[in-house]
């Protein structure tokens, strides 16, 4: 089997000048659906029949709740690549999907809240969904400040990636735990999302906000990851000629 | 023909390229004295190869075999001894020599008896620690490093604290090493009075070092 | 000299052993965390109400909280001298399985924190009102959980080796992990004093300790060999 | 070399401005103390039930709880680094009232997370069901309450320093110390909850805390002191 | 007329007594030697004058005045060097250095600057110390205490993790601070080069060690 793929895919210089490339195809297309979506959400969807407006909000909620998860994925599978076959862009990769993750959990608690107001009176329900989705913004941070306490950015990048992965094994445990936790509380479970029969013109916006978060997402983390990769390589001397 | 062979090491410290490229060679019976201004890279070089530290790159041969990263029968063979003596405070010296051997290979209490004895730490072998002087923490920390049988000696300034007895201790430690044909590598600016067929000195920093 | 090299059993046995005989020397160490199990259990009856039916509810989740944060703070000391004083660089460069000095440790550390706490339990439990009919539910409830928070806590320790000051940030990285224990522990133990049958949470306890013990000390040696570096 | 000595003021703002700047070295740590507090909170609705009306009952306790336990995991840290790395001796060796350095480091620590620690309560007390009404107490109350426990843990801390020298015991004692803060200021914290008049543990607690000034930087000192020797 | 006198010291560790009524007296600008085997009480001796440690008995005279126990005058105007720098990992150099001597004194930055220019520590000022090799740190701790202005320096082992550039740096920042008038002990086993009438040694422990 040819590996040479697999190395160049490893070599910083490579990956800076791809990352360029892609951002503008990801981001073009991110913000095409996101305001087509916004616009089929927010202005051609019918009201909720039960909720009225406020449920619209859902169209922020429910996208960014979905990514918060779906990015740990792919932060802890970057950081084993990392670890595993001893790749430093890999390490850039997770290092720069930690802060966009950490964001679009906060997005899912703070619109969660926002829309728990109305709808609860209340701004924090200890709700299954909304215990776990705090617990995964602490596992968030605690990947953050384990990278921020380490000086040394080789020993940052390995200690981070077994935390990492020690917490994508913990993930689906926790979100069991969870919901197991709660369902035998019965707690006045307000939150009835499990709606199949969710008509198609408010469905659609949905999938098309999640995509659009999704590119967005793949957007921002390599801008992020080009800005990682100057600072690290920034002895190298490929960076001169690249900045010239 | 060499015990030990070290080719293309490099070593980075934070962004600086330390070692670029270092290669040496150690006979069987022979000390490196490994010399150099303060800051030039000793003890990174001693961590390297002792696994602590990982490199660059780095070609490793330890008796004609290649040494791979993390080789458990490399670490039997070998001993390092750095600024921290891993002693335990309120362990006596013959509890920490005991352990520390111990955990490589079999020791009987007379044997820990007889190396505190060699190392003039027989006095005071059943004190803790925390009561001791620098300098007997460090003739305790001598006695682990002799009695774990090791082939390869790697010394971190062995002679700090030391007074002048502890010095020729030392270095007479090293010889009969030596003798034994074991391989020692050391950090230290002290003269180990050793003939000259037996001593290279391995000069680093004069170049490796951009700051 | 002859050299028989230690076997990795041998070497694990003497690093518990060595560990056990260090606390013995120092019994503060083993006081502390059971005076703050204590105290963190006894301010709920003294700040919240003395009236044992309604401690009688809190306690399970007391009992849990109480007992995860009093494992937590002796972790801090599981690794911290060591790495202070150069013993974990001498087992890197022992060339002895890092694994199995790692599993040692931790072993240690739960015989030192995690069963005592469980033995002192039941003590606490009669000031929460809980029936001497549940302490042995809650005992064997409490062994498994304690178990499995010291594998995570070890895990932990190593992670934060080279942070200064990592107290605080090494308790930010394991509670978050230990909230499956806490929810089954808390649960199982509830099951205890209602006299229910706790077979499903404590089948879950045993589940989380069995990869716990196998996952948590590989976890914990890498976490180590990059802390020393 | 003109020698202009430094006055006991200069010293103390000289301690307390470094301890400072090494928390701003690493911004993470500032954040630290804020999410432990939450992660902590977090875990007694997930060890007891997530019914809000419930967990108003035990919020105070939680916040003591949390606020102790942040306070001895920070603290510890904050005495030892200076002992191991000579700060400590230097600190006696100056000729500078060891007194007002030792003020300086507690309060560095109280700034770093007592206060943090306040500020956050509201936003956890939201998450317990505490009423809004309620906040502008707890937030007196934890003030208060937080001043001495850094007090007391800094005894602790330096006691902690000189443990082998038989000071088990005391190092023992610093806990229960705290156990009249923490009685005083859950009552405070339930009355503000309750609506009603929380005079008289405010009371007691800002007389906990005048003796605390007024004692611990001693004590802290002196324990320092023989923890050197 | 003598500087410093010590007289009638008596110290006790554990329960062996160390210093047995041990007295001697440092005119100024001399430096007295303080040599003997390890654990003989070198660096006991430097930490009760140092008021670190509290001794059975003591009658210190230093410039003509009884000195009591914990006299802020006297500690003014002395610097310990121990085995432990005091520097924090995460400040730089300049950072450590201003804040070691800002506790005593006031001090300018150049007054900084200067220091660790004289110590060889300029190039890496601006590293963090974490980052500085042994002797590079003990270079650092050098600066400090050549900028505190104390007239007494008690100095244990100051020579460690030197190079042979830094053993000399450490000897003629003694002899500068001698011919300004100032008074040295240091426990050191290293030739500090100094003219005999400028130093003294003081052996200890032949007789004084009981164990
Ligand atoms: C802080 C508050 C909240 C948090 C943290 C939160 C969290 C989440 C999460 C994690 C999801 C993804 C669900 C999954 O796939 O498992 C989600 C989806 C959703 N949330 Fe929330 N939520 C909050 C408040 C609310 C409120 C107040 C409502 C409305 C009553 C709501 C309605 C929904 C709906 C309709 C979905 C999408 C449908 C579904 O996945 O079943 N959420 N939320
Ligand atoms: N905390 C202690 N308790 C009891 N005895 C102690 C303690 N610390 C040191 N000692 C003993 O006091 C004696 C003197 O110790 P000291 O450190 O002063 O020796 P030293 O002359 O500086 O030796 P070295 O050259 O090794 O540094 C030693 O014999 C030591 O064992
Ligand atoms: N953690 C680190 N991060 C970055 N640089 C470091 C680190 N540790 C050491 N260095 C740098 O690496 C270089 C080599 O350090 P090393 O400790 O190997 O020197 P050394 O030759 O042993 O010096 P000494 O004689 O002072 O002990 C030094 O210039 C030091 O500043
Ligand atoms: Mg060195
Ligand atoms: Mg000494």
């Amino acid at each position: 089997m040819n590996w040479t793929w697999f190395h160049r895919l490893g070599s910083p210089p490579h990956i800076y000048r791809i990352a360029g490339t892609l951002t503008p195809w990801f981001a073009w297309p991110a913000g095409l659906l996101i305001a087509a979506a916004l616009y089929g959400g927010l202005v051609l969807a019918p009201p909720d029949y039960q909720q009225g407006e406020g449920f619209r909000i859902l169209y922020v909620h429910a996208p960014s709740a979905w990514l918060a998860v779906m990015i740990y994925g792919v932060m802890a599978s970057a950081a084993a690549v990392g670890l595993i076959w001893r790749m430093k862009v890999a390490h850039a990769v997770a290092a720069s999907c930690a802060g966009v993750g950490a964001w679009f959990t906060a997005v899912s608690l703070l619109t969660g809240m926002l829309w728990g107001k109305p709808m609860w009176g209340t701004y924090w329900v200890w709700d299954p969904r909304l215990t776990a989705q705090l617990i995964l913004l602490f596992l968030y941070l605690g990947y953050m400040g384990l990278r921020a306490g380490i000086d040394d950015l080789g020993r940052a990048d390995k200690a981070s990636a077994v935390l990492a992965i020690v917490g994508v094994v913990n993930i689906p445990i926790i979100r069991y735990s969870v919901e197991w936790w709660n369902s035998i509380h019965q707690a006045p479970s307000v939150m009835k999302m499990d709606r199949p029969s969710m008509p198609f013109d408010m469905l659609a916006p949905l999938l098309m906000m999640l995509l659009g978060f999704t590119l967005y997402f793949a957007a921002v983390m390599l801008v992020r990851l080009r800005a990682e990769i100057l600072r690290r390589e920034r002895t190298a001397s490929w960076i001169r000629e690249v900045l010239r | 023909m060499s015990e030990l062979s070290v080719k293309n090491l490099h070593v980075f410290r934070g962004e600086r390229h330390l070692l670029r490229g270092l290669g040496f060679e150690v006979p069987a019976g022979c000390c490196l004295q490994v010399v150099g201004a303060n800051g030039t890279g000793k003890t990174t070089l001693l961590r390297v190869l002792a696994g602590l530290l990982e490199p660059e790159s780095l070609e490793l041969t330890f008796r004609g075999q290649r040494i791979p990263p993390r080789d458990p029968d490399y670490h039997a063979n070998l001993s390092y001894l750095g600024h921290d003596p891993a002693l335990k405070s309120d362990f006596t010296s013959a509890e920490n020599v005991s352990f520390n051997v111990g955990l490589r290979r079999r020791v009987a209490s007379e044997d820990v008896q007889s190396a505190l004895i060699r190392v003039g730490a027989a006095k005071f072998s059943d004190r803790p620690v925390r009561a001791l002087s620098a300098g007997q923490r460090r003739r305790v920390a001598l006695a682990s490093l002799w009695l774990t049988g090791a082939s390869l000696w790697l010394l971190d300034e062995p002679a700090t604290n030391l007074d002048v007895a502890g010095q020729g201790l030392v270095a007479s430690l090293i010889q009969e090493h030596l003798a034994d044909g074991g391989l020692v590598m050391a950090a230290t600016h002290q003269d180990l009075g050793l003939p000259p067929n037996q001593c290279a000195t391995l000069e680093i920093g004069a170049r490796g070092v951009s700051a | 000299m002859t050299a028989i090299r230690t076997s990795t059993i041998a070497a694990a046995w003497l690093v518990l052993e060595r560990d056990l005989r260090l606390a013995v020397r120092r019994p503060a160490q083993l006081i502390q965390p059971l005076v703050f199990f204590a105290v963190v259990t006894l301010l709920f009856p003294l700040g919240y109400t003395p009236e044992l039916g309604k401690l009688r509810a809190i306690a399970p989740g007391v009992l849990w909280v109480a007992a995860l944060l009093a494992s937590m703070l002796a972790l801090e000391s599981l690794f911290r001298e060591d790495a202070a004083d150069g013993t974990l660089e001498q087992f890197v460069v022992s060339g002895q399985p890092l694994v199995g000095l790692m599993a040692a440790k931790t072993l240690a550390h739960w015989l030192l924190t995690g069963l005592p706490l469980t033995l002192m339990a039941p003590l606490l439990g009669i000031a929460l009102g809980v029936p001497v009919v549940a302490m042995p539910g809650i005992l064997v409830a409490l062994m498994l959980g304690t178990i499995t928070l010291s594998l995570i806590g070890a895990v932990g320790a190593g992670l934060t080796l080279g942070v200064r000051r990592g107290g605080v940030l090494l308790s930010l990285l394991t509670l978050p992990l230990a909230v499956p224990v806490l929810i089954f522990g808390a649960r199982a133990t509830e099951l205890a004093i209602l006299g229910e049958s706790q077979i499903g949470p404590l089948y879950l306890l045993s589940a989380l300790a069995v990869l716990g013990i196998t996952l948590a000390p590989l976890a914990a040696a890498a976490a180590v060999r990059i802390g020393l570096e």
